[in-house]
């Protein structure tokens, strides 16, 4: 969704929520929440690390992209970067470089069994509040003021700003709203995959990056499309055809898509106007 | 006039050619100056009252975690010993320098290490990868370098300097897949490998030459990527082949998540795996989905040897947490190193390579050392059990 | 003036365009002959850049066929329609911004050189000989439009109506036959627009092309026009010298009563 | 006449630059030497990478994969085929570069009418396949990678290989063919109505960048006598395309320097690290790069060379 708005890679997204999954562990450690496992003290880790996450975002985007915003792409592209690295090997510094075991603040329950397959409580979890954040984000974009303006600036920040929007406090809004979901990513990635690191960033990092670009950038369901096409094929690949060669298929199926559809799924094509 | 001027400048342009073409004759004189510089080094060290010994580990990057247990026992090791008055009345210095987790950082840091700071060997490094990137430095410098945890091959026959703390991959892998066909009495395996990690590669192909051999059955392989969080993929191909077993040589820190993951998926088979399975960090991440586990080690910690516990508790007295394998086979690099230091001549490279050699019957948390003439450690492997969250020793099996 | 010759030069037979549904020209037909100055005119949306759009090769047309002396251009290359000889300009000035005004001029002779790579690299005569005498060919021509003091700056630093004039150079640079003129006067006052008109005319006399220009100043199209062609909703209404298309009916209505 | 003057004593310096280099090398310490060869393989690196990003425009972020396909190849060749001997080196590191560029123009033929960020993707994707495919190759080891390769690249070679890249760049540059390249980067459109065949220079580029990265490759395996799959991740590609940045894109000199400047800073913060015990090297290098790109969004030099700049006026060419 940033990615839409401000029309910048953020590479920076993937550490941020590696950072969400951290201030978990740790909020989970202050409020001494190690040993009750329950919907409450799930509910305070995930809300104490989207907050935390949202002022990090505040943060970056204050002082590493505001001064950019009219700099070339490829300048923030750096910066973004630079701020991974930096996220990244202070979190090695601060945290320590090995895998922290995220707390187990919500039981594990088989809800359903249906001879082998398993629909853990843990699934439910993920679904439901991935819904919600979703269906939140959704209300407040289409519905409210500031996701009008959200919409326009994304259109045109020159327009937009010329019609008194206030484009920074709006961008700002923005960064501040995809860190929050990133750090609740990581507080759920964590619950569900008990295995935090600092380098954990990285990959999903990229990952998301090339869902977006393949559901087209800045479209909403695109990115979700893209996203289910990136996981799918992987899994695909892995399970019935060769292991070791999944992430070549999957980034070769990549490639293919964007040769056949060289503006992803739903990206709008621009021919330039002459 | 121009076509004169245009012959000029071909001209410059072949008198340019053949200058680098001369110029490429001059490298051979290269050798003979760093041989020299190297004498002069040495006179500096006999005066001072402190040995350099340089390691180069991964302090930071990916495998940050491997290279700072090793850093911080290796310590343990200089330190102790300096407690006791050091080696031959001079204290002993570590100078660590990271590598990032990079081959090519790792050739630099050696570099450094052997012709600005002077060490007069080099412990490190962890991975097989960036033991083989550091070793034909330490080689053609003439300065020893004892690799604590490579498990390549490769990695010692690079040159006579170079030895290794750890045992090697082809000596590993057998010795589970011995453990499994001959003890557990199992002949269908399944292999879910690490296919980033040359370890696990290397565990997983001798572990399967050698079970084949034996008259077992591979019936899947499948892989996956250190650092992935999701390996269900994977698991269900393995599940619907139905092995007896499942061998997953990787390092701890994805062997929890699997393991987890497969007991999820109902796989109820026993996993087994190698030494970088031990560690604690196991039971926290896998919890009770380890339970039934087999893994080949150097050494239990639950041994009641007090030379073992010793360690352990100065360790984690000193770091806070309990060692893994990579921190034992530092500490024991340590230990090697400080009696060749002991034993040498002088401290020229040399010497110190012959005492390296020398090296028998040492004893070391991960047993007792005897290096062979292809320096490599002869020592046993043990197999462990994973019984209600401890290690449970199963049993030892000795060189073949 | 009107003395047409037989065969035109370029020849736009029944072409039609239709972008998902929307039917933007519809069976243009004109002709254009050699050395004449043609203006292209019509209301907002007519579909006249379109028109450019698709005699440049940019875009290709749903049927009909553009004519270079007979020979068909329709899904040629854009780069190919201009080593032919057909050379635009644009709405929106694109100029290579951030090169020098020289290097533009240079980069549009881009079909005089012959020489290899290798050549470059070894600096043989063939290599000294061109560049030389393309530096020296686009500095004369840079001349001729009063732009050789600023040779060495920054395009971008042009002021406005220079802007317009080197993009113009450039097109002459490239060795064009017909020159495709897209609002050349669009942001021009009445002195540069005057100045334009008798720029064009020198042009047409100097390198012997033919012009074919789009234009919303009227007063400027019907001076500088040999021949005027109107499109409306991206059909052809009228196509005649300036004093007919002044006293034609279509026309006026087309522009809602209100020509100049 | 001036030009060719000067044109002399750029080749003569060059010359003497060479012969002096061949006197020192034995001479300095191996230390140095081994930065300066890493510099060397950065420099070639980068400005293979400028020519496809900072000029001709193509965000390519892909450049570890021609890499990698140079080292391996040219390793493949040393060591299973030719052996050690000066003139095979130097024909398996032309290979190396000729795969390299071969597989750039395979990739840039369909790829290149791409735009912006899918083009970076498709060039990501590109270079992670070539690693994934190269850990499952056994004949050159796979994840163990390969080791053994012989030790040929030394600090003249690499001075060699840089010195012929840069030439071969700016003459290129000073050719039409360089000005096709600033041509598309600056406006497609004009540079096609200009008559420039767009999808022909980008693919001439793109070629000719993979191959200065095979080239580098080949003299990186050479240096090291190992290389695995895993060196030439995408972090290899940022870590170039920082470089680029960080010089000025479009910049020959700056890439140049930003070059030497970052295969050093990582060296020269190592005290820092011995001082206080606590590794915070890789934050520092991160925070420059922040610091930099926030103070100079354009790069050090921006899109000038360092021969445009006053203080270099007396060496300025006429």
């Amino acid at each position: 969704m940033v990615f839409g708005i401000l029309k910048l890679i953020n590479f920076a997204h993937g550490d941020v929520y590696m950072i969400g999954a951290f201030v978990g562990y740790y909020a989970a450690r202050f409020f001494g929440l190690l040993h009750e496992p329950s919907i409450s003290s799930f509910g305070i880790v995930l809300i104490s690390s989207m907050f935390i996450c949202a002022f990090l975002g505040f943060l970056i985007e204050r002082i590493a992209y505001r001064p950019l915003r009219s700099a070339p792409r490829i300048t923030s592209l750096i910066t973004a970067i630079g701020i991974s690295l930096f996220l990244e090997y202070c979190a090695q510094l601060i945290f320590g470089p090995d895998p922290k075991v995220f707390p187990q603040i919500l039981n594990s329950v088989n809800l359903v069994q249906w001879g082998e397959v398993a629909l853990n409580s843990y699934h439910v979890l993920i679904f439901s509040v991935s819904f919600i954040l979703m269906v939140l984000l959704r209300f407040l974009v289409l519905k409210t003021k500031y996701g009008q303006a959200m919409r326009a600036v994304s259109e045109d920040v020159k327009v937009a700003n010329l019609l008194g929007l206030p484009t920074n406090t709006i961008i700002s809004l923005t960064f501040i709203m995809g860190a929050a979901l990133a750090g609740a990513a990581g507080v759920l990635v964590g619950t569900v995959y008990p295995r935090i690191d600092p380098l954990m960033g990285i990959v999903p990092g990229i990952k998301a990056f090339s869902a977006a670009v393949i559901g087209g950038i800045g479209n909403f369901p695109g990115a979700v499309l893209g996203g289910l096409i990136m996981g799918l094929s992987e899994e695909m690949v892995a399970a019935y055809w060769s292991s070791s060669y999944r992430d070549a298929i999957a980034f070769a199926f990549l490639i293919i898509i964007l040769l056949v559809k060289p503006s992803g799924f739903f990206g709008k094509y621009h021919p330039e106007k002459v | 006039m121009r076509r004169n001027m245009t012959v000029a400048t071909i001209l410059t342009n072949v008198f340019v050619s053949l200058i680098f073409v001369f110029s490429l004759g001059c490298t051979k004189k290269q050798q003979q100056s760093s041989e020299t510089s190297k004498k002069s080094s040495q006179q500096n060290l006999e005066t001072n009252d402190t040995i350099l010994i340089g390691a180069v580990l991964s302090l930071t990057g990916p495998e940050a975690t491997f290279g700072i247990s090793t850093k911080n026992a290796i310590e343990l090791s200089f330190e102790q010993k300096n407690k006791e008055g050091g080696v031959l009345g001079k204290k002993l210095k570590l100078i660590t320098l990271d590598n990032q987790s990079k081959p090519e950082e790792s050739a630099i840091a050696i570099t450094k290490l052997i012709t600005q700071d002077n060490v007069v060997a080099v412990l490190g490094e962890v991975a097989s990868s960036r033991s083989i990137a550091m070793a034909p430095i330490a080689q053609s410098n003439k300065i020893p370098m004892l690799s604590t945890a490579s498990t390549n091959p490769k990695v010692t026959e690079l040159g006579d300097f170079i030895f290794r703390t750890s045992f090697i991959d082809p000596f590993q892998g057998p010795v589970l897949a011995r453990f499994v066909f001959e003890n557990l009495k199992m002949k269908k395996v399944a292999i879910f490998k690490d296919v980033k990690n040359d370890y696990s590669i290397g565990l997983s192909q001798f572990f399967k030459e050698k079970f084949v051999e034996l008259g077992g059955q591979i019936i899947s392989e499948q892989s996956y990527s250190a650092g992935d969080m999701d390996f269900k993929a994977q698991l269900t191909a393995i599940r619907s082949a139905k092995p007896e077993f499942v061998y997953l040589p990787g390092y701890y820190t994805d062997v929890g998540l699997i393991l987890r993951q497969a007991r999820e998926l109902g796989i109820k088979v026993p996993f087994g795996g190698g030494d970088g399975w031990d560690s604690p960090k196991l039971f926290e991440i896998g919890g009770k989905a380890t339970e039934g586990g087999y893994f080949s080690n150097h050494y239990s910690p639950e041994a009641e040897d007090p030379f073992v516990q010793s360690f352990v508790k100065e360790y984690e007295a000193k770091y806070g947490t309990v060692p893994d394998a990579l921190a034992a086979l530092g500490y024991d690099s340590g230990i090697i190193m400080i009696e060749a230091l002991k034993n040498s001549k002088s401290l020229a490279g040399t010497d110190i390579r012959d005492a390296l050699a020398k090296t028998s019957k040492i004893k070391g948390v991960t047993g007792i050392i005897t290096f062979n003439s292809q320096r490599n450690p002869i020592k046993s492997a043990v197999i462990i059990k994973i019984e209600d969250g401890k290690q449970k020793y199963v049993t030892t099996i000795d060189p073949s | 003036m009107m003395s047409q010759p037989a065969e035109a030069i370029l020849k736009v037979d029944n072409l039609s365009i239709a972008f998902g549904g929307l039917q933007v020209l519809m069976n243009v037909d004109f002709s254009v002959y050699s050395n004449e100055i043609v203006s292209l005119i019509g209301p907002n949306g007519a579909g006249k850049t379109t028109v450019f759009n698709i005699i440049s090769g940019l875009y290709r047309p749903t049927s009909g066929s553009i004519l270079f002396h007979s020979k068909n251009l329709t899904g040629m290359h854009p780069h190919r329609i201009s080593n032919i000889g057909i050379t635009r300009t644009f709405q929106n000035i694109r100029l290579f911004k951030d090169l020098t005004v020289l290097d533009n001029v240079i980069i549009a002779k881009h079909f005089a050189f012959c020489y290899k790579l290798l050549g470059s690299l070894f600096y043989t005569p063939a290599y000294v000989e061109e560049e030389a005498k393309a530096e020296k060919d686009a500095l004369e021509l840079l001349a001729v439009f009063g732009l050789a003091e600023r040779a060495h700056d920054i395009s971008k630093n042009l002021p406005y109506g220079e802007q317009r004039k080197l993009e113009i150079v450039r097109a002459l640079a490239s060795g064009v036959k017909i020159l495709l003129l897209d609002e050349p006067a669009a942001g021009m006052n009445n002195a540069e627009t005057s100045a334009l008109l008798k720029l064009i005319h020198h042009i047409r006399d100097t390198f012997k092309i033919t012009v074919l220009l789009i234009e919303h100043d009227m007063k400027l199209v019907m001076k500088i026009s040999d021949r005027i062609i109107v499109l409306h909703h991206g059909e052809v209404i009228a196509d005649g010298t300036p004093s007919q298309i002044r006293n034609n009916p279509h026309v006026v209505e087309a522009y809602l009563g209100n020509p100049t | 006449m001036w030009t060719y003057l000067k044109r002399q004593q750029a080749y003569l310096i060059l010359g003497v630059f060479l012969v002096v280099l061949s006197f020192i090398h034995t001479h300095i310490s191996p230390y140095l030497r081994q930065l300066l060869i890493l510099s060397g393989i950065n420099i070639i690196l980068a400005n293979g990478l400028n020519l496809i990003s900072g000029i001709t425009g193509q965000l390519s972020l892909g450049h570890a994969g021609f890499m990698a396909i140079g080292a391996y190849a040219s390793a493949y060749l040393s060591v299973f085929v030719t052996g050690p001997e000066s003139f095979a080196f130097l024909l398996n590191i032309l290979a190396g570069g000729c795969l390299a560029g071969f597989f750039g123009f395979i990739l840039g033929l369909p790829t290149l009418r791409l735009k912006g960020d899918y083009l970076a993707i498709v060039t990501l994707g590109f270079s992670e396949m070539i690693r994934v495919i190269l850990l499952n190759m056994d004949s050159v080891g796979g994840a163990r990678g390969l080791p053994q390769i012989p030790h040929n690249t030394d600090l003249i070679w690499t001075a060699g290989a840089v010195g012929l890249s840069l030439i071969f760049i700016y003459r290129m540059m000073k050719s039409y063919i360089g000005r096709a390249f600033l041509a598309i980067r600056e406006n497609e459109l004009a540079a096609q109505s200009c008559g420039i065949n767009i999808t022909k220079y980008k693919v001439i580029s793109f070629t000719s960048g993979a191959f200065l990265a095979g080239i580098a490759g080949a003299l990186f395996a050479h240096q090291l006598s190992y290389i695995n799959p895993s060196i030439f991740g995408f972090i290899k590609s940022f870590e170039i395309l920082i470089m680029i940045v960080l010089g000025g894109l479009g910049s020959l000199s700056g890439a140049t320097l930003a070059a030497i400047i970052l295969t050093f800073l990582p060296e020269a913060l190592r005290p820092l690290q011995q001082i206080t015990q606590i590794d915070f090297r890789m934050i520092i290098y991160s925070s420059l790069l922040i610091v930099m790109m926030l103070t100079r969004p354009s790069g050090l030099l921006g899109k000038r060379e360092l021969w445009d700049f006053k203080i270099f006026g007396a060496f300025r060419r006429s």
